[in-house]
């Protein structure tokens, strides 16, 4: 099969997995992780400011722009040590954004936008609705174009760290074809925006009321950019989420045989019994899958083909294991398991909710089947 | 001993079971009912349980097998199994006071004295009093045998110190039927141990409530600081405590004590995963047709059906002969498993709404799956963790060895 | 859901169950079944006569035809017992072929075949194909009709016990609708049968070359039976291979714990590592739903819609759980599993063939599926 | 040591072998060829690949970064992966004497004597001399530390005597590597033995085939009777034996010596099964197009991919960090529990005809699958079983603690 990609790294690449590794680990212990479950903005400024002052923020974004000029293959080890380490912040969603205007962007709109986001300006995308499919051209939302102004209406779902957010770039249909529009939050009208209970306490996301939001024409993108923009959007948010979830599974992994490794029953140190060694061994087996594979579809970024392949075999190996993983955590950690004091389930929760944004295992298999056997 | 109903007995009773329970179930107070005893979290669903099984015992239809003398209907037990068919068939909620009427109940039925009868019985039936378990302890959750709560006798008291978690309901508990180490020095850690029978609200008992990964709350942890209780507390002499607790599991299985019927686990319906499935939409068509979960979930009925057949089987001796113990051993293996598994699945069907919890508006039934999933748990570690369980039917259903 | 079954027993079923488990252990041991698959005709001629005073092959005939007269539940424990010992005989295929008379055939066919079998005469259906497909209804073999002769033409596969058959019962095409001819063997010509290379060693099955192959049209099932006689087989032939399957899985579990109890490796009993007592477990805990479903199917038999939905779980659940349960036994014998001496190949091979036969557990679910969910 | 060679060079080289291998590889001489040096099985098998495995050697393909002055090609490592790509881009049959050039080999490079490499390198690279091994004994198959053939020495002489089992190509090998119990008052059971580089074709030692649960021949019970070899046949000293053993599997994993190259078991061709999947029918649409088929046949798509891209990520420090030992102590494990899972699953495609098997003229692909699939087994259960593997991964990558 030709459209099957193979591993490589760079070595900007490899320099920011060694960063990021004690980062994500210096600014993210689990106690600060706690704290921040009941915080109503749900991560650190300070940290967030420290990120766009190590230019990870720019890192997809061309030199013109002030950016780094790299690819999302260097911003892979970055959302897998932010997983790792249950550090949330809107990195991926803005990350997404730029991305977004990348693909689907004029040169106004991307001269306006990347150099802010490249500056640590929170961005985030408005894609999901009510009727919780995937797909991300099903959608209601729309737009009325009345010479230069478009008046948009309905309901977007899991708008991520939203109230953060100064640019929201949100799919609408305008006459019957989709539309994205660059909607900035200041111009949301009081209570549009309503904070969402989710499944993963580590993030924030919100459902987006468009009634009566007015953008100009010129904050639209190009009609002929749309499906561009929907792919890459797909893909990005793919790669970014898989990465995150590959590095939550080795963390979970890691926490689980920690407790193998102390923690006694019947005068023995459980890691002992095969009954949760050779389960811990067979997660551990999916996760350097997962890895693998999360840095092939890096590799292969940008590659006609390969890259959707890479990306969602990535993803379906990240899903399924963080998943399974998470749960054989809970599961293995006993009575302890089932309290909320447990990380394990801090990390279930997550692999939860990273498969609703970007479709789970089963959906990832059901594109792969098209472009495998088709 | 009451003697076999007639037919025509039986039918009448059922009759009027089913006429009571078509009346007066309440299926949806406005509020999520828990689906087992474990998972009541709020005061709401506290009282509504607690005045529903007064209802349901007062109305003749739980307990009606017990004793009269003590409470109980004085029934054959056929007539108490009709009633617990009709409660089943209207899906009514579940008895709340699991370990008063599963175990502490049948334990002094069958050992207790006169007394202790008159003083426990009835109040437990009516759910006046409810009781509540302290085996488990933080160090050593899966090896009760290992129970290090310290009993130490001091005249007609025994002094209690120590600490017992995974208490379900011990926060509103009246009584506790407790496991503690009388003896340090025993030939082997099972002989050290006492039973008792002892009040919660009493000085030195303190309990915490445990947060659940649901984050809900349900379990207590309860820490006993120099308590000091009745010598009358102690149940079965001391050193006899692992035989009672052990007896209170084969109670469970309905050995020896008449049911006391209902049920205090609600069985997993369903009709209603199915439900789920065919309401969900992925690419504009019911998710129910998309061949692969139809395939999952055919498994899943295949599962289903087998696990509740089993409990049918378990009572036909004639296909039981070749390893009697099997299907009692493994069910509660198979059937907590399963609902893990199933609830898992059950957010597959939910696309990019799985992302919503308890809480949301925009969350499918109210995050009942997500709760489920996730109370799941509950069961598969507690009362034995299912490696516990492979273990148990290993060696005891299949004549394994022992893991050392 | 108002189509799935309950489980029940009859006073006949049970006695049957007894005597079964008897003279299967006792004409049936594992020596003799080794014996037996060098042998060309594969069974014990005087073990299949005893089948027959024991009047097994009469039980689910009508006494008006010299049978007993009750049902398939009856064949069951049979079924169960035979698999159990690997007793494999015409047994499955002669009473497959009575329920397609008692489906599809006239008083007359009914009433010259019936008693005969009843009596112990083998018989044998010829449906498979080139083709592979499940679906009996996808066949190419065809026959003519002139007057009063029908002459058949096409190949047909898996034919069991062939050889030892007076009476083989095959399906055509003639004029485009689905026929079934009763061929007695004496009348085939020389070379028509070929012995067949299975993947079970126990039992034997040959190629059938219909070409030239004549019979008198009064050999024909009436035309507007063939429906019901494709159903009947297919119910018949699902029921006696899952209670045959669900007998087999006992026995390689049986025989797994015995190697379990007895081998030793690192100075300790086996079976005291998890690693082989839990997924024995599992298996054991599989093969007691398969066995409930199975005795479910036959109390289920003959209810209409209930029936096939009892029978088809039966047969997924007793394949996954047989194929499973061999896999595992084979693996957990080591070095010794590997061995043809091994009897744990002799399940996994008849598991892999049974469901050639009848549909492997994934074609199981897809046809419950749509009686289930739609 | 060979210096670094130019990328001109190696393209040169290349391009050298790509030529040879597409003008001389013959992928279907008539007759089925084995997978793996296990299955060899008819003397035409074993004929056909020792020749070829001489060819390739001549030809320089094989052999070639190991040293000249023993009959290697003394080139540098590059030049052999090269060939080997070339060998695998034209799928050429496997190199037959994988206990010579993958196990004793690479020892006697690394630790034997001058006289030593010149009395073996040279024939085992050309397969005049094909090797055997003699590890495991039928008693304790997975416990090789616990073998008891006993070696004593007898003057300039060992004799030896007891059983090894498992020996591929053990009828038709000239030399056998040999795991022996040379004392049995060792103060530990590993400390007891040694290892000798022994000839097979003495009086005193017998075979016996075995027959696989294939139907088929390939491995050999070995019997030691009173049978005498030269103390020169001692290698690694008295009392080395395990530490000999153990060096083998680390050459194996390409430590210390460079790789002979080439390949002695072959990777799965995944192309294979997803065209037996276009190609098989069922309900007269491919099989292909069932979208629960589609959905299984994706999920190996994952793991085939994910395991070869394992092999390249080996080789890449920088992405192997956390748990260096992770990767290559999970290889077996993962690749030969695959490969089970995958061919068991091409029955799945195979409808009624997964009935048949090898020699009907009406099993697809002349009973292949069938055999792949029993044959896989060697691979899960020969060379430490699956569950001995996730014990070494469990307690050396992921440093749980042994289970005892």
């Amino acid at each position: 099969m030709d459209n099957l990609g193979t591993i490589g790294t760079t070595e900007e690449q490899i320099e920011l997995l060694d960063v990021a590794t004690n980062f994500c680990r210096d600014k993210s212990p689990i106690e600060k992780v706690r704290a921040l479950l009941e915080d109503d903005l749900g991560y650190d400024p300070q940290v967030w400011k420290e990120i766009g002052e190590l230019g990870w923020l720019a890192i997809a974004i061309p030199e013109n722009y002030d950016g780094v000029g790299l690819s999302m293959a260097e911003v892979v080890p970055i959302a897998e040590q932010m997983g790792r380490n249950l550090m949330n912040t809107p990195f991926g969603s803005t990350t997404l954004a730029a991305q977004a205007l990348l693909a689907g962007g004029s040169e106004e709109q991307q001269a306006r936008w990347l150099p802010k986001i490249a500056a640590g300006s929170v961005a985030t995308l408005a894609l999901s609705e009510d009727n919780g499919d995937w797909d991300l051209g099903n959608i209601e939302c729309s737009g009325k174009q009345d010479g230069d102004t478009v008046t948009l209406s309905g309901k977007k779902q899991l708008v991520r760290w939203a109230d953060s957010a100064e640019l929201i770039i949100a799919s609408v249909k305008i006459d019957g074809t989709i539309r994205f529009a660059l909607i900035e939050r200041s111009a949301l009208a009081e209570g549009a925006l309503r904070r969402e209970s989710i499944i993963d306490e580590t993030s924030r996301s919100f459902e987006l009321t468009l009634d009566g939001v007015k953008v100009s024409a010129d904050a639209l993108f190009d009609a002929d950019r749309s499906r561009e923009t929907i792919e890459r959007i797909e893909l990005a948010a793919g790669l970014i989420q898989a990465a995150e979830m590959c590095g939550g599974a080795q963390a979970v992994i890691d926490y689980t045989i920690e407790y193998l490794k102390t923690r006694k029953q019947f005068d023995k140190i459980i890691g002992s019994y095969q009954a949760l060694k050779h389960p811990t061994v067979d997660n551990y087996v999916e996760y350097e899958k997962a890895r693998t594979h999360v840095y092939s579809a890096a590799h292969s970024w940008g590659e006609q083909g390969r890259g959707e392949v890479a990306v969602r075999m990535a993803a379906a190996q990240a899903h399924s294991t963080y998943s399974r993983a998470a749960d054989r955590s809970i599961q293995f950690h006993g009575g302890f398991g089932f309290t909320h004091d447990c990380d394990a389930q801090l990390h279930r929760r997550k692999a939860i909710f990273d498969g609703a944004l970007i479709g789970d295992a089963a959906y990832q298999r059901s594109k792969l089947a098209g472009l495998l056997f088709d | 001993m009451a003697e076999k109903p007639s037919p025509a007995e039986l039918k009448e009773f059922g009759e009027a079971a089913d006429a009571w329970f078509k009346e007066n179930t309440v299926r949806d107070p406005g509020f999520m009912l828990p689906l087992t005893f474990m998972e009541v979290s709020t005061d709401q669903q506290y009282d509504f349980l607690r005045d529903w099984q007064r209802k349901v015992y007062e109305a003749g239809f739980f307990g009606a097998s017990w004793p009269k003398e003590y409470g109980g209907g004085g029934l054959h037990s056929e007539f108490q199994r009709v009633a617990t068919r009709a409660m089943k068939k209207y899906d009514a909620p579940i008895m709340l006071n699991a370990i008063g009427n599963g175990w502490a109940g049948p334990l002094i039925l069958d050992l207790g004295s006169e007394e202790q009868k008159q003083k426990y019985i009835k109040n437990m039936l009516s759910a006046e009093d409810i009781w509540c378990q302290g085996f488990s302890e933080p160090e050593h959750g899966s090896d009760l045998g290992n129970a290090q709560l310290k009993a130490v006798r001091d005249g007609d008291e025994y002094v209690l110190n120590g600490s017992k978690i995974w208490t379900s309901l011990g926060d509103r508990a009246k009584y506790m039927i407790l496991l503690a180490r009388t003896d340090f020095n025993a030939p082997n850690k099972y002989a050290g141990l006492s039973f008792f029978l002892i009040p919660m609200k009493i000085d030195g008992i303190t309990t915490s409530r445990i947060k659940k990964l649901t984050g809900e709350y349900g379990f207590v942890q309860t820490f006993f600081t120099d308590a000091r209780v009745s010598a009358d507390c102690l149940f079965g002499g001391e050193g006899n405590g692992w035989s009672m607790a052990v007896k209170t599991l084969e109670y469970e299985r309905g050995a020896k004590v008449k049911p006391v019927g209902g049920y205090f686990v609600k069985e997993l319906d369903v009709m209603q995963i199915v439900e789920l499935a065919k309401n969900s939409v992925r690419n504009g068509k019911p998710l129910l047709d998309d061949p692969v979960m139809r395939d999952k979930m055919t498994q899943f009925m295949i599962d289903i059906q087998a696990i509740n057949l089993n409990n049918t089987r378990r009572r036909m001796p004639q296909l039981m002969q070749d390893r009697p113990m099997g299907l009692p051993l493994m069910n509660k293996l198979a059937r907590t498993e399963l609902i893990r598994e199933l609830t898992e699945f059950s957010l597959a069907f939910q696309g990019t709404k799985a992302g919503y919890y308890v809480g949301d508006e925009n969350a499918i039934d109210d995050g009942y799956w997500h709760r489920s999933y996730l109370n799941s748990f509950s069961a598969t570690i507690g009362g034995g963790t299912s490696e516990i369980q492979r273990n148990i039917v290993g060696e005891h259903a299949l004549g394994l060895p022992k893991t050392r």
